[in-house]
């Protein structure tokens, strides 16, 4: 099974697309493996999410969660720009 | 209940069919956000204002907001109607419908959905104007002042 | 803007009048009191309710409960809407409808109008029933929450 | 010129009418006194209104203000009973 990374608003257009799927990397466990996994690895927007992490909330299957909080194949991630609904 | 739509909403008929479930209901307090103009010291022009959302994620955390309010106050019903889409300017993009028995439960509940739908909801938005399109920033305040109603548990 | 009436109003009316009054409103909240039924322990129904007013003195104690509320926080409009003669279950028998650019202010004015309305305005309400027909007590719980306005200045 | 007196819901039911008008006897200076001065030459509802004065509120041209004010000629004096709108 894959992991579905997803992508809204700015990070959206940052990334150019509004999901990615993945195979999860060996090693990685949490979230923030994750990102730092492909930070290190792709570059380019990562980085710049990477960079950006204070101020991105992290989703897994529709909850918000800590950065440490570990991934499981299957799993929907999201990263969440600040919402600016209502 | 929630809704999550494109289309514009009649506070007329939400809150018709609010009342139509008791005759117990003696208050409907509501909010109704708009899309605004910009302050005019700023010399910026609104074209128009994109919504997104994130849907299944949306709807989860707006319902979790109302089962709260319906935990910490006695109320009758809740409708939470948010759009999503192109909004121009004096659109109407939110409703936050609570009917009670008595005021003070409305007032409180009211207040504290859209508090928390607006820190909480995965909502963006996207001001297109004469000076270049952009995502709205957080706000610091609806932050802080979501968080005040945690503390006060 | 006060009015004391016999006829129905009209909600999404009121709302679509005051927002026509600015593009820099960015939030309405609204309030709507009902006739609502009594509690099933007491095992009285409500026929009717009758209201009666003081002509001249109502209007002059809203509006300056309106100027009141002007004065404390930033606003666009204020709509006060307050019915007389006889009502049935279920109908609706005031209208507070407060436009700001930002809500905090609009949630504050809205609850100061209907707390002070409640024990400022000269409306008397008369509950006719299957055990006999009786003048509405004034509701301590009423008195206290305009008085907690005061002692905050 | 008269004073005109003005009875709402309970009270005016109490006095069977809405509205008297008086000519201010003499000696009458406040609300207090007239409202002394009726429950002894009247009777009647004037004592039951007396009885239930600290329930009443007053006003005088439309204001409420306290029973010690003074009354002048073409003033329109309500006893309010306690009000309940909304």
């Amino acid at each position: 099974m894959k992991i579905n990374v997803l992508f809204f608003a700015s990070l959206r257009e940052l990334f150019e697309k509004d999901s990615i799927e993945i195979a999860k990397p060996e090693n990685i466990k949490t979230a923030q493996d994750l990102l730092d996994f492909y930070a290190n690895h792709e570059k380019g927007p990562w980085l710049e999410l990477l960079a950006k992490k204070n101020t991105i909330r992290l989703a897994i299957n529709h909850s918000v969660v800590d950065w440490d909080s570990v991934i499981n194949d299957g799993d929907e991630i999201a990263f969440l720009p600040p919402i600016t609904g209502g | 209940m929630v809704e999550v739509q494109k289309e514009v909403f009649s506070i007329e008929e939400i809150t018709s069919e609010v009342k139509a479930l008791g005759s117990h209901i003696g208050a409907i307090v509501s909010f109704i956000g708009y899309v605004r103009d910009f302050d005019v010291s700023e010399n910026k022009m609104l074209l128009e204002m994109r919504l997104e959302h994130y849907p299944g994620m949306t709807e989860k955390v707006l319902q979790t907001i109302e089962k709260k309010a319906f935990s910490k106050w006695d109320l009758s019903a809740v409708r939470i109607v948010h759009r999503v889409g192109i909004l121009k300017l004096n659109d109407p993009i939110v409703a936050v419908v609570v009917a009670s028995p008595h005021r003070n439960n409305a007032f409180d509940a009211c207040r504290f959905i859209i508090d928390f739908l607006k820190t909480e909801a995965p909502f963006w938005k996207k001001e297109v104007t004469n000076k270049g399109a952009y995502w709205v920033e957080d706000k610091k305040s609806d932050l802080k002042q979501s968080m005040s109603w945690k503390k006060e548990g």
